[in-house]
């Protein structure tokens, strides 16, 4: 029942809220919502089975029976984390809302948004997947279309044309697979063997969905507007939680399902990955609005997390996941500061800003440590994924792993130049009355704050609980296909028999 | 290995105690971060002691303890001491502990990084009295000194890499510590750069050491060397190398380091000085057993060394700002470290990181000292006989000046020098033959400069006239005594600190050398082209070279101004050349910041982002939308209409089944 | 024989009836047409064995519906000049009518109900009375048949509201 | 299909052939009373077809769906009528070309 109060929960308290006669006390109400669906999803780690790599938690109801459609529901080491990274992130979210937004709308969106997430991180059923999935898009429209700033109505055409394409394909794949299967149950599709065809096309399908997501270079066009255009907490969202799914999408679905086309696809997203991590901080070094810059430099990471995925080793998988988790708290962190900095001074312009750190140090000294993060700062958040990437991209590939780390050069050259422009140099005289982070902004950015530090010095304690899974899940299954036993061969021989004889009695 | 029971124990609990070392200061770190922090939220007010109670007490603290152990640990030198605190990383094949170990080397080095700072800490707490970020930037130099220590005692290449990136950060915020004046940030941000574009070497060695070894364990790198071939070990010490001149400051990254003096003295004086830019040189002794297999990035280094060593010792001549001269001078001196270890005779380069470290130091808490008197003046221009006015501190600078110049034999920096310059000549290079004669030779014409360029700046600052402005003058004052003391017991160890390693020749111990020579063994190349006996004459010849340049510049400053204009005017070219420090960043500006910048411009932002992302994807957009122009022709918007398609699919469909 | 003629008269009624009323200018003879061919098919009904249905027919349609309709014409009192420019086009009817008769009607005609050999099932006598047709709606249709009850009050209610100038 | 007897096929035709009248009607006329009343005649057209096949399988199902089609009729003409009088008040015509708010 634990995944299912996971997904209804927060649905359940998006009705509440959107339809709350106070508009003050349904901030509150979501506030605690969120907060109660984070203590709850506590419960996942704690009664997590270390020892088992396959679903945990597992339920299944019958939707559709004639169709084969269930309400099946589990984790995995991979979810686990997104998981508990969504519910952690939810919160927070709407606590940093509580200065810009009073629109109950706004946190009924976001809920919306954390039980679509969680659906889509905890399904097992593709046509319950891909149901989550698009509810998914519902919540984030409105988010960037009706809370975000000027240009917010071009950014979200843009944002839903591309998701939508993606996700259609992935649809018209989708529905393809299940047919030939006759199942939507993914343990069922998972165990099929599909033809080399079918595989790529599929894999296309798929991926493309993912990706762009993601974004992967060059599917990112979405990606600047978005970021920019979205309310603060819109952006929280989108980079920290939803570009993770693309990435969840690949592990669970693109490479398990088609493992033979991920492989050969593999060489080419690594080189795409690393392309994106190149362009993706040197446009970060060309931007004068400094919200873009932590979009472009989102790009850039996503291209590191997907350099290490496409390794297929252990290491690299764990360092990507690991990377996803940490990437989605300092981003959160600085994209919550950079809403903070917009309410301060509503601009994003960085030459309207200026030695921010002398009047407001606790905004300054939080930003540093994410940022630090950010960096890759050894014994942060960012540093850990990093090095277990570029260690197994190197094994995979030398050549593209040194030119990931130039990224690394690049990220100190765009992010200490932010930092220099916003918060340092001369003060100017307007600015002494600014405020310091308030105390709801203190506690809301603690946790994450502490989150960095725990991820950075204590991997271990996010690595273990994946490991078997990524190795079962994924490793496990772009081996090679065992030999196709007799009987099965037999099968496939007569399902091709049978399938030429329709073809001739056309 | 150990025989007495009792013995053991005293060492299990002292290995077990070694993270007390780095522990403390990061205790006093956070504390006072937290403390300003709360100070500046007006949750309660902070008398500045505190601060600097907290952050002198944990650095004393930290001294006392690895001083503790230390006289433990050098009763059985041959046993390192290794405290395992957790499992960092664990992934798959990749594995890393934190570690800490303490070692004949990094004991050595912790010991002095601990009393270094421990003096410049309560330094600071006078010369930075009355500052606004006090609290601020004692919580800074505690960081610091954690990220250094750390650094030191790291028994991992990637726990190394914690501390190595922790300095730099430090060392970033430091130097822009005073941050509402621009260029103090521009400062803190070209040293992270260019610091971070070193790392990237440190990271791509990382790779190739994992890739290779499967381990960033020094002890088991040291046992599994026999997979690193001498192609591999070149490339992947080429990397460090890399990394090292970035941190060190030496030729081609070493540009930041002159600008790094934005920073507040002290920090210059520890940072800037003494500890963190000889990091390189720690890091290239710490693998001294990939580097022995790399013979050609030996020599490299070795060459890097003491070509830096003389382009920063040029430079130093001619400049006018006394915290500049002795950046430049701490480049050139850190190429002697370079020199000493690209020879391969590690314990010598240590040698000189250690002697330098008092007396730069030790300089550089004077200047900051004769700065403070003079109310905040750099310019050696507007000094001038110093002396009469501010006597301790005059007296400090000059015995730092004894010990960088090596007037005095047997103080200061004469042996570690000279020990330098001995092995650069008796070490045979199996590459160029000639090569020890050439680096003997450009060692002791930097030996020339270097006491040429001190003493210029001693007679500039202390002897002769006062130049400067009239309203300095009357508030002239000797600093307080927490800044004086400090200095003076410095001056007095710089001067002292050589006869840690007396050469043998002279009938000396050469403790250090001894003490360290174990660890090292394997990878020193014998030195045997040159009798032993050989090396006091060589010291005579150094000490007489140093003579020399102090004499000719006594003569050219003191005496005879005018020589000195007159050299100017006569090479007038070569004064221009100078004055713009060879134009090294002018030239890195206009090739490799603008080509970076145009890729970025062009490639990036307008090839790829403006017409590859976004035209395409418009020109598409335009075309559907064109398309459903066309379709939206059949939206009449008459219900009776659609009830015709209603009709006319209804019809298909009756079609499409009856067939 | 009886029987077909009968069908035949009321079918050849209800199919003029619902030419003419959809060709009428004026909605008030429309209306009348219709109620014609309502009255046609509640004697098919009949014919059905649906006697119940039957009356329905007559009572709810003719006599509600209808009532309904021409009443809200006779409400808005169009003019004749009003009601020109409405006027059923002939070329628009006939083409219409031909083009429904080619693409549905024609081969619902000639080509479905050919090929299917319907035939009547047989009937207890009481089949379609009031008796039968309320025990079936009070058994297995009870719950639609409450639901029912709760759209008509819906559709009352809406339409009161909206017709209604201010409420 | 013979004249006689009567069987089921002939009351489906004659089904079809009101169906289609009443979809040319609601085609043809711009009039809104004349759509409405084509949608009746539709609507009874498809009821003929469920008192028919009532009759086929003796099965009284088909008499309660077309007693509560009639019932829907009735709310449809209700609530379409009230429409009526509200468009009317609004453009002072029940011509449905004037009523193309649909249209962008």
């Amino acid at each position: 029942m634990t995944l299912s109060l996971l997904i209804g929960l927060p649905l359940v308290g998006a009705i509440l809220v959107g339809f709350f006669p106070w508009e003050k006390a349904a901030k509150a109400l979501a506030f605690l919502v969120s907060l109660t669906v984070f203590i709850f999803s506590l419960q996942l780690y704690l009664q997590f089975d270390l020892s088992n790599a396959g679903f945990q938690f597992k339920e299944l109801y019958d939707l559709v029976p004639n169709l084969g459609i269930h309400y099946a529901v589990g984790i995995d080491g991979i979810s686990l984390w997104l998981i508990l990274l969504t519910t952690f992130l939810v919160p927070l979210v709407t606590l940093a809302g509580f200065g810009a937004f009073s629109q109950r709308g706004y946190y009924a969106c976001i809920l919306l948004l954390e039980s679509a997430v969680i659906g889509t991180l905890v399904s097992t059923d593709l046509f319950l997947f891909y149901v989550f999935w698009e509810m998914m898009l519902i919540p984030a429209f409105f988010l960037i279309g009706i809370w975000g700033g000027e240009n917010r109505v071009k950014a979200t055409i843009k944002f839903v044309l591309y998701t939508m394409l993606g996700s259609l394909l992935m649809l018209v794949a989708l529905l393809y697979i299940t047919h030939e299967v006759k199942s939507f149950d993914y343990s069922k599709i998972v165990d099929h063997f599909f033809a080399e065809d079918t595989q790529f096309w599929c894999f296309l399908a798929f991926a493309l969905a993912f990706l762009i997501k993601v974004p992967l270079f060059p599917f990112h066009g979405w990606l600047p507007e978005a970021y920019v255009e979205a309310p603060a907490g819109g952006t929280v969202l989108l980079s920290a939680v939803m570009a993770k799914l693309g990435v969840y999408g690949l592990l669970r679905f693109c490479i398990p399902l088609f493992p033979d086309a991920a492989k050969a696809f593999a060489p080419w997203i690594m080189i795409l990955a690393v392309v994106g991590v190149l362009h993706g901080a040197l446009m970060a070094t060309l931007q004068t609005n400094f919200k873009k810059i932590l979009a472009y430099s989102s790009l850039s990471h996503m291209g590191m997390i997907l350099l290490g995925v496409f390794t297929f080793s252990l290491t690299g998988l764990q360092g990507g996941v690991l990377q996803m988790v940490s990437h989605g708290v300092y981003m959160a962190g600085l994209f919550l500061l950079v809403g903070m900095l917009y309410e301060r001074r509503p601009s994003y312009e960085m030459s309207n800003f200026g030695g921010w750190a002398k009047t407001t140090p606790v905004l300054a000294t939080l930003f540093l440590l994410l940022m630090a993060a950010a960096l890759g700062m050894p014994g942060l958040a960012g540093f850990v994924g990093e090095i277990l990437i570029l260690v197994s991209a190197y094994k995979a590939n030398t050549v593209l792993a040194l030119l990931a780390i130039s990224g690394f050069v690049l990220s100190a050259w765009y992010f200490f130049y932010l930092y220099g422009k916003v918060f340092l140099g001369p003060t100017n005289k307007k600015q002494n009355t600014v405020l310091d982070l308030s105390a709801r902004e203190i506690a809301l950015l603690l946790p994450l704050a502490t989150a960095v530090l725990w991820i950075g010095l204590s991997p271990n304690f996010f690595l273990r609980p994946m490991e078997k899974s990524l190795q079962a899940n994924v490793i496990e299954r772009l081996k090679p296909a065992p030999a196709m036993t007799d009987f099965a061969a037999n099968q496939r021989h007569l399902q091709e028999e049978m399938e030429k004889d329709k073809k001739g009695g056309r | 290995m150990l025989k007495l029971e009792n013995f053991q124990d005293v060492i299990y609990i002292h290995s077990d105690w070694l993270w007390l070392i780095v522990a403390l200061p990061l205790l006093g770190a956070v504390i006072n971060g937290l403390l300003t922090l709360l100070a500046a939220r007006k949750v309660l007010t902070v008398k500045p002691w505190v601060y600097a109670a907290v952050a002198c007490g944990a650095a004393i603290a930290s001294f006392i303890v690895s001083w503790e152990m230390f006289l433990h640990f050098k009763q059985t030198p041959d046993s390192p001491w290794v405290q395992e605190l957790f499992n960092w990383i664990e992934s798959g094949s990749f594995h890393v502990s934190f570690n800490l170990e303490l070692n004949s080397l990094s004991g050595v080095m912790v010991i002095f990084i601990t009393f270094l700072s421990s003096i410049i800490h309560l330094y600071s707490a006078g010369y930075m009295k009355g500052d606004k970020g006090f609290g601020r930037y004692f919580a800074y130099l505690n960081l610091f000194l954690f990220s250094m220590l750390v650094l030191v005692l790291a028994q991992d290449l990637l726990v190394l890499f914690l501390g190595w990136e922790g300095v730099g950060f430090c060392s970033y915020l430091l130097i822009g510590f005073w941050f509402e004046d621009g260029v103090n940030a521009e400062a803190g941000k070209k040293a992270i750069i260019l610091n971070r574009i070193g790392d990237a070497g440190f990271i791509a060695a990382l790779l190739m050491v994992f890739a290779l070894a499967g381990t960033f364990n020094f002890n088991d790198l040291l046992s599994h060397k026999q997979v690193f071939t001498e192609a591999t070990a070149t490339i992947i010490c080429l990397c460090f190398l890399f990394a090292a001149t970035g941190k060190s400051a030496q030729i081609p990254l070493y540009v930041w380091l002159p600008e790094a003096m934005a920073g507040p003295t002290p920090v210059s004086a520890l940072i800037h000085a003494a500890t963190m830019v000889t990091a390189g040189v720690y890091l290239i002794a710490r693998l001294h057993f990939l580097y022995v297999l790399a013979p050609w990035v030996s020599t490299l280094i070795a060459v890097i060394g003491v070509l830096t060593a003389l382009f920063a010792a040029t430079i130093a001549l001619v400049q006018n700002d006394i915290k500049k001269v002795l950046a430049y001078s701490t480049i050139s001196q850190l190429g002697y470290m370079f020199l000493g270890v690209g020879v391969t005779s590690y314990e010598a380069g240590i040698f000189h990181l250690i002697t330098h470290g008092f007396f730069k130091a030790c300089l550089f808490l004077a200047a900051g000292s004769v700065i403070h008197s003079l109310s905040g003046e750099q310019d050696i221009r507007k000094m001038g006989g110093l002396l009469k006015h501010i006597p301790v501190t005059s007296l400090a600078f000059l015995m730092g000046w004894i010990a960088i110049t090596g007037i005095l034999p047997t103080c200061g920096g004469f042996f570690s020098k000279d020990e330098i310059l001995w092995k650069a000549l008796t070490t045979p290079n199996s590459i160029f033959p000639i090569l020890p004669q050439i680096l003997y030779f450009v060692g002791l014409m930097t030996s020339f400069l270097t006491s040429f360029y001190m003493t210029r700046l001693v007679i500039l600052v202390f002897f002769g006239n006062y130049r400067g402005d009239h309203e300095v003058y009357e508030h002239l004052h000797e600093s307080p005594r927490i800044m004086t003391w400090p200095v003076l017991l410095l001056g007095l160890l710089s001067l002292g600190i050589g006869w840690i390693g007396v050469p043998v020749a002279i009938g000396g111990a050469d403790e250090l050398g001894r003490f360290l020579d174990p660890l090292f063994h394997l990878s020193t190349l014998e030195s045997d082209a040159l009798p032993r006996s050989l090396e006091p004459m060589l010291m005579l010849v150094s000490f007489a070279v140093a003579f020399l340049g102090v004499t000719v510049a006594w003569y050219v400053y003191s005496f005879k101004p005018s020589v000195s204009k007159n050299l100017t005017l006569m090479f007038a070219g070569v004064k221009k050349v100078l004055d713009g420090k060879y134009f090294i960043d002018e030239f890195y500006n206009d090739t490799v910041v603008r080509l970076a910048r145009a890729v970025a411009r062009w490639v990036s932002g307008w090839v790829i982002e403006t017409l590859l992302v976004n035209r395409l994807v418009e020109w598409a957009v335009k075309g559907i939308s064109k398309a459903a122009q066309a379709a939206k022709q059949v939206q009449v918007g008459f219900v009776r209409v659609y009830l015709a398609y209603v009709a006319a699919g209804a019809a298909l469909l009756i079609y499409l089944l009856l067939h | 024989m009886l029987e077909a003629m009968v069908f035949y008269i009321l079918a050849a009624a209800s199919v003029i009836f619902g030419l003419l009323m959809i060709t009428r200018v004026n909605p008030i003879s429309s209306a009348m047409t219709l109620i014609g061919v309502f009255g046609a098919l509640a004697g098919l009904y009949a014919m059905l064995n649906a006697s119940f249905v039957s009356i329905i027919q007559i009572l709810v349609y003719a006599g509600g519906i209808m009532v309904l309709v021409i009443f809200v014409i006779m409400l808005l009192n169009l003019h004749k000049d009003d009601l020109q420019p409405m006027r059923a086009q002939p070329f628009w009817v006939i083409l219409a009518l031909v083009a429904l008769f080619g693409t549905i009607l024609g081969p619902i005609l000639f080509c479905v109900l050919p090929n299917k050999d319907w035939t009547w099932g047989s009937l207890t006598p009481d089949f379609g009375t009031l008796m039968m047709v309320g025990e079936k709606i009070f058994s297995d249709f009870l719950f639609p048949f409450e639901i029912l009850s709760l759209i008509l009050l819906t559709a009352v209610i809406g339409a009161l509201v909206m017709a209604k100038r201010k409420l | 299909m013979e004249l006689y007897p009567i069987t089921p096929n002939h009351y489906l035709a004659l089904s079809a052939v009101l169906f289609t009248i009443g979809i040319a009607g609601v085609l043809t006329r711009k009039n809104v009373f004349m759509t409405l009343m084509s949608l009746e005649l539709m609507l009874n057209a498809v009821n003929l077809s469920f008192i028919t096949f009532a009759k086929v399988n003796s099965d009284l199902t088909g008499h309660v769906f077309v007693l509560f089609v009639v019932s829907i009729a009735a709310a449809e003409a209700c609530v379409g009528l009230a429409i009526v009088i509200a468009l009317f008040r609004l453009k002072e015509t029940v011509n449905l070309d004037m009523f193309k708010s649909l249209k962008n």
